[in-house]
């Protein structure tokens, strides 16, 4: 049942009204709203109860093993949560004069200290506020060193065909075109394909490393050294970062310019969709360009840049400098890690995947790429289940959240059919994993005997099989009032 | 190993699976001249000594009184809000794509898109962008969209749009070639109409709105977008949502209403957060659907007819259509949108309404109080609300630095942004201010006034 | 599964340690302990993953209607927990000293003010941790004034038949002894029957008003003045004052001392069995007895009170002064309430179970007390449904939670057969309400069809009917380590 | 009308369904003479200005640094606790009766209970009682109950546990003739023995043992406990669960431990919260299992043999028993159980160690840092775990009132409870303290002390 269902004319959630006295309005008459719009009339338990009932709707970390390949949906502390929800961060406006913010300030600049060490580059700018606009930042510095030397005729970005979709919108938002470059039978890019791509046309590459085939691409050295030959820049989609953290640095493969999610390698909580933080991180010849603000320190004391500190930078990104609370839990989240714990990041991470593939081999899954180790996450195909039970990745997916487990990534990559990325994070026990081995292990038998319960899954939630195709055809995306009579639902 | 749950007993199972030794063994793959070196990071510390650290370093900004706005609002957000939001299901699930295991999230969004069409009056809203600021970037590209028959890619954008938001804008639409064509502000501190009505629109395509505009001034919204409508422009509506209880909605600006209507949607139940995570709204009419960034959830039915919400008309969006998509975005706002769904629930609109007006009737008491100090008065004469530009007989800078080590908040300073309001202080007072807290800002503006001009 | 079994030897949540160096030990050996106990060895993850599941086992208010008569299960305002929890009460050590404290205790003395105001008394101490404490401290007052005044013969309590079990169980707790007056037809009191039982070794009457009956007894005048008259005291138990609350105090029906069930009336939450607060108040001349400590203000200064202050009191009843936090809630709540919100209480909550009351009527359930008005809560017999059907009050209360509602409280007061004692309290809405009304019609439908559906319910929660009777006959009260390895459920 | 839903054609319709014309007709059975007027209290505020004004008070108490002790612990608290502990359905769910529907609680504490036998070392845990003062005072009664066949009701009690513990078992235990023997402490600050072995122990029933005692030092646990059993009394352990982590637990205490075993649960991850709520935690050894008061949770299994939690031996209890129950009590402190099985669970046992050593250090560390201040010096010269005695130059209270200003709770004076102890401090030194924080104190009090002897 909706929240507006459950209104009446007149009730209202009254503690919450500001009380005081109002006098009329003095506006002009014509600017004042004649009616006032039509929300919920309901009382605070009416509301209470409602979204917490629909909370419960949800999977999450907090109930669930949520193995969503590159997504990284590892556990996030609540410590983490708590610090960034103290009452002087919480309170305090982006425009806060500086005296006051000393404590803040510092939070943030040693996050991009930290940040500059971990992707071994010169400097670090916190505004991008998601993985995708730090993508943006990063190709638009990429577009504004270019022209900074007057080569105007790069107007290509090179992908890797697994890349995510956020690459190539975003180099079409910064005015390049995109040209695809394939991926070979075992996860690496195509380098001879990428040799005759590339050209005085190539603005850059992006990429990710290990990629969203959970593999790393052993040929990076190459791939950045004809990049560069060709006078592009190498992007680095940080999305994978966890697979490798504190144990091989972006800058060291060669790239030039990055964004980290510190939604995913950061431990933040993702929120049903966001918000995330997406830094970006530049070698030395990028820094000029990076978004602004950043933290600059000068004499142990802590300031915004201005304008004179970055005059060549690509501008600003966000009406303040970006998720203040979400950058606060990242740093709390480095700091009780510290240099050993991230380390461990990648490792535990990597431990994982690596042998739940190994047991899901054991099953009879089929890899993508069997001669390859796993990073972080890694790939299976249903395509042999679509072809003996007529079951496809999707049918797969929806009778795994009958068990209490969220679905992996389906469908994605594309290159591969009937893809299933998975991705267990570190924060993960071994039993856990193996609980989730027992459950495709059901799956696998009941495919076998009775395909039509995974066709028709899940059977368990809420709701079951949802109509896709209705929903884009008959479009209802708010309610209307004058619904409450006629529905029965 | 902090939450790492893995036992030395678990690594050896494990790593005796894989048949190898060590789990660096798992990174052969990877170039050894590649591996990093030790970080040069401090070592871990427990959660109490970063709680403590965390702690120390937040008394600095704590127990201001705060008079800052300028796009970033204190409101009264009621405590049931954020005890729903950060329940670990909505806090810690992700974008919901198994909609099936996901209804908690689709359908929080599905309310709150219905929400936002009803307090902007507009018809199809989106699922949230990442602020105010990039919402109006967003628009702005799409707009250009919308207008792909016309030549040219012209915005008009008023002056007294948040300088912040048009820098933004600059930013983000400079690569595709689109140009922001700046409309100067009049006496009064309003869109100059004498001048729109001299203007050249070849190649402009579209119109910025903003109600209210960043000195806190009301636009005479209808007369533009019907000026604009009537040269084929697309108006793009720049609004606060808290000021939407009570003012004219874009959807019913002028004779067909504005195309697309942005703003930030903070003061719907999101703190300050020393900037964010907060929420940019998107709403347009809807026959501009398909341009739209952003995710969209629309009801359907499941296979026993059941109602439920999923995510819809996703060909728009790049995990799909990829380098043809509307915008690169993928994650966007999520949990600061279930709090203003949780938020607007709460208030109602008469709850909305009341804060709007509380905060108004604040703002011109202290506009009133204020007065008495010789040479400080409001500098713009026209209706406003509950925001406004000062004039102050000195450099409105010595003032907010005075007033910041009595820790309040006395506002922001227009010179860095507008060269000619060279002693002007933007004021923002809210429902959240008593009066004792309104005497305050007088007493103190005047003492720091009087040392300034001591000095 | 228990936590117990998700852990792993060596398995620790690390971040939550405290971190810094440990020497070794200098107590006496042989007073150190030779072998830690055995906890879960678990991940932070896992803990909160598991009680975060664990709780969605659980009906609450948040999430269901809880219509538990007796137990006033109104919504509880966050906004009162927000308060509570603010760092500067929340971190406050109870012997902080006063001149830190004036903010606290202010809280605390305009609270026993209210208090004193809504009840009609003369003095309030808010130390009791719940209502039985109350209760305790309440006939200890009266164990005391009577001795005071070398009245020594009076050595019994009176308590209605209906009366809950905490009023007789204190009685004998103070040293007296209990006789039960009977209840008439009509729920009120027996008055001929308390006429012939009082006498000089009459102590006093503890009762409620309106009853747990479901009704306000009539004669209230008459039964203080036949108690009164005999030499004895009124107890007046609180735990139904939310049917009356600002409309009748019970210092004006007579009661000479009471207490409050703050987690009651004054909406703090339950917390799955308490923590709740049972403040005492009294008429004057039971002043010199309450419990202590108390708030004085003198010149504006708060301060609790020494032994100069009360030289009579019957003592202390807790380490500090009692639960703090649910004080502060109460307070919050009561001031948020304020004069006119407080008597709406009363009037709402008595409107939504009168309406309650004539719709289950209407349905044809049996009402035990049909000739009266309900106050606040009201009962049902379901005596009839089981001859004619088979199925108990149980059975309906089970059956109910399959529906997603609590069930009301179920055989209490005893005196009335396969009782159901309901109370939807002024928090829940009319369309609430009529919900729980279409469940009943259902569950009546199903008991004539298939009484069975009854009996074995719930059938869609956690755990189907549990068996009592094994459960104490073979007492399981911990886990066993070794357990692990045998278990399979 | 807050929390209230009706909306006026609400009550119309409700009030016609009643045939009543008014709600006031509703209460026409109570005698008019009886109804009120109206309540002298001030009229409702907003949650706004409740919250303002509440987080104003509590202004008053905050940022201070605390060195008391005395039964309150500050312990850090992982933010995991709370932050699942006040979901909504822990938090607002009744007293689990309904036992289907109360799972979540019913399992967490069995969980509880299995923990805190462990820790104690002892058979059987109730699911908690008031607080450690109240569960000490129901084991007397207890005590009693299980002595029935000795004549007498006397109980050895020590001067060293907590005098407000004792205060209010003489509350609690005099109205059923029990009487308390009072024991006093040798030098050491420990239970005299060679008193205890002159002692008559005619009419006598238990003895308590504190460990560690209010001063913080540790008893002779075995010997004493033997010394009890040899006499046929019942030994009553009043003890502290975070010392337990690395103290001998009165499980096995003596050859054969003692009886019962209770405490103060507060040190198990609730805060201080200015005294509640806390929660008494109480154990005994299984043959004594039907004298204990407060509810006990079993494991069983339902219709389908599946594993379930319920409310078990509830004939001891006052709902089913009334009068002839072992206690009055109902509701008891369920939602801070809640709060130290989660607690105990993120810690483990080695982190509870751990924490309870480092306090430990750091109390020793303060009191060789303090000793170097003339006159200052610990009282008693035993172990001791966390908590000192420290004798001054000086009356405590001036040293206190003084570092009270400087926002340092400094301890608490010990001679309103001990006439004896003319010039000493009860302080308290937990994991939370850093070593500034030691230095800061140890130079504010020896300011303080030169204050004094000065005026
Ligand atoms: C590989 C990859 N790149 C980029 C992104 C985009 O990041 P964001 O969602 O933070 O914008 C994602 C997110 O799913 C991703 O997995
Ligand atoms: C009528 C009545 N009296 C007394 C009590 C005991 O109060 P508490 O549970 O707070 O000890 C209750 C609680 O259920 C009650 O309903």
């Amino acid at each position: 049942m909706l929240i507006f269902e459950q209104g009446q004319p007149g009730r209202r959630s009254m503690a919450e009204a500001p009380g005081g006295s109002s006098a009329p309005l003095d506006f002009p008459a014509h600017l004042m709203r004649r009616q006032l719009p039509r929300f919920p009339e309901v009382s605070e338990l009416q509301v209470v109860r409602h979204y917490t009932n629909l909370s419960r709707k949800n999977f999450s970390i907090d109930t669930q093993f949520y193995p969503l390949g590159s997504c990284t949906m590892k556990y996030n502390p609540r410590g983490a949560h708590r610090a960034a929800s103290l009452p002087g961060f919480l309170n305090r406006h982006p425009l806060m004069a500086e005296t006051n913010s000393q404590g803040y300030l510092t939070c943030l600049f040693e996050l991009q200290e930290i940040l500059a060490e971990v992707t071994g580059m010169a400097g670090v700018s916190l505004t991008p506020m998601a993985g995708a606009q730090g993508e943006f930042a990063g190709i638009a510095m990429i577009r504004a060193y270019h022209q900074s030397r007057q080569d105007h005729g790069r107007t290509e970005i090179l992908v890797p065909a697994a890349a995510h979709g956020t690459n190539p919108a975003t180099a079409v938002m910064c005015g390049y075109t995109v040209r695809e470059i394939p991926v070979k039978a075992d996860g690496d890019v195509d380098l001879d394909a990428l040799k005759l791509a590339v050209g005085p046309q190539t603005a850059g590459l992006m990429m990710t490393n290990p990629s969203t085939c959970g593999v790393f691409d052993r040929a990076i050295a190459e791939i950045a050294q004809t990049i560069h030959q060709a006078g592009g820049l190498l992007y680095y989609d940080g999305a994978n970062l966890n697979a490798i953290l504190g144990k091989v640095k972006p800058g060291a493969m060669g790239f030039d310019v990055l964004h980290l999610n510190l939604h995913k390698t950061f431990a933040t909580p993702h929120g049903g969709g966001g918000p995330g933080a997406g830094p970006v991180a530049v070698a030395s010849r990028l820094l000029p360009y990076l978004p602004t603000p950043i933290v600059m320190k000068s004499k142990d004391f802590y300031r915004w840049s201005t304008e004179h500190d970055f005059p060549h930078s690509i501008g600003r990104l966000s009406a303040f400098m970006g998720n203040a609370g979400v950058l606060l839990r990242a740093y709390y989240y480095a700091r009780v890690l510290g240099r050993a714990g991230l380390l461990r990041v990648a490792e535990y991470a990597t431990l994982n995947a690596n042998y739940l593939m190994q047991r899901l081999v054991d099953l009879g899954f089929t890899l993508a790429y069997p001669t390859r180790r796993a990073s972080h996450e890694f790939i299976i195909s249903l395509s042999p289940q679509l072809k003996q039970y007529g079951v496809n990745a999707m049918d797969f997916a929806k009778r795994l959240l009958d068990y209490g487990f969220h679905a992996p990534t389906t469908y994605f990559p594309l290159l591969v059919p009937e893809c299933w990325l998975i991705e267990p994070t570190e924060t993960e026990s071994l039993e856990q994993l193996e609980l989730f081995v027992a459950a495709l292990e059901g799956i696998l038998k009941e495919a076998a005997e009775d395909a039509t319960l995974l066709k028709t899954a899940p059977h368990t939630l809420p709701v079951r099989r949802l109509d896709d195709v209705k929903a884009a055809r008959e479009l209802d995306v708010k309610w209307s009032y004058g619904e409450e009579k006629t529905r029965s639902t | 190993m902090p939450y790492i749950p893995h036992t030395e007993s678990d690594v050896a199972h494990m790593l005796s699976a894989l048949k190898l030794d060590t789990i660096d063994q798992l990174f052969d793959e990877i170039p050894p001249d590649l591996w990093a070196e030790k970080l040069e990071i401090a070592e871990g510390i427990s959660e109490m000594s970063a709680t403590r650290l965390m702690t120390e370093r937040a008394v600095t900004s704590d127990r201001q009184l705060n008079f800052l706005g300028a796009g970033a609002y204190e409101h009264f957000i009621p405590a049931a809000v954020w005890d729903v939001v950060t329940r670990g299901e909505f806090m810690t699930a992700y974008t919901p794509y198994q909609a099936e295991a996901s209804q908690g999230t689709l359908q929080t969004i599905y309310e709150y898109q219905s929400m936002i069409t009803q307090l902007t009056a507009m018809d199809i809203s989106n699922a949230s962008l990442y602020d105010g600021a990039s919402a109006l970037a967003e628009a702005l590209l799409m707009a250009v969209r919308c207008q792909k028959k016309k030549s040219g890619q012209t915005i008009l954008m008023p002056m007294q749009v948040h300088p912040f938001y048009r820098q933004v804008c600059e930013t983000i639409v400079a690569a595709q070639g689109i140009q922001l064509q700046l409309l100067p502000y009049d006496e009064g501190g309003q869109i100059d109409q004498t001048y729109l009505a001299q203007l050249n629109i070849e190649g402009v395509v579209a119109l910025v709105i903003p109600q209210p505009n960043f000195f806190g001034v009301l636009e005479e919204v209808h007369a533009l977008t019907d000026w604009a409508h009537a040269r084929g422009l697309l108006v793009i509506a720049q609004v606060n949502p808290m000021a939407l209880a009570v003012l004219v909605p874009p959807g019913q600006w002028g004779q067909s209403g504005a195309d697309i209507a942005v703003g930030e949607g903070q003061p719907m139940g999101v703190p300050l957060a020393s900037g964010g995570p907060y929420f940019g709204f998107m709403t347009c009419r809807e026959s501009l659907v398909r341009q739209m960034p952003g995710r969209i959830i629309g009801r359907t039915v499941d296979l026993d007819g059941k109602e439920g919400f999923t995510l819809t008309l996703q060909a728009r969006e790049q995990h799909i259509r990829r380098s043809k998509a509307t915008s690169n975005i993928c994650t966007n706002q999520g949990l600061a949108v279930t709090a203003a769904t949780v938020f607007m629930s709460l208030l109602g609109a008469q709850g909305l309404a009341e804060v709007a007006q509380q905060s108004h009737q604040n703002c011109e008491a202290l506009i009133k109080k204020v007065s008495v100090i010789p040479g400080v008065k409001a500098h713009f004469n026209r209706a406003r609300f509950h925001e406004v530009v000062l004039q102050l007989p000195v450099a409105a800078a010595s003032v907010i630095h005075f007033m910041a080590k009595q820790n309040i908040q006395a506002g922001v300073d227009l010179q860095p942004f507008y060269p000619e309001l060279t002693q002007h202080l933007l004021v923002c007072v809210t429902e959240t201010k008593a009066s004792a807290d309104l005497s305050r800002y007088v007493d103190v503006l005047a003492e720091a006034i009087k040392l300034v001009v001591a000095v």
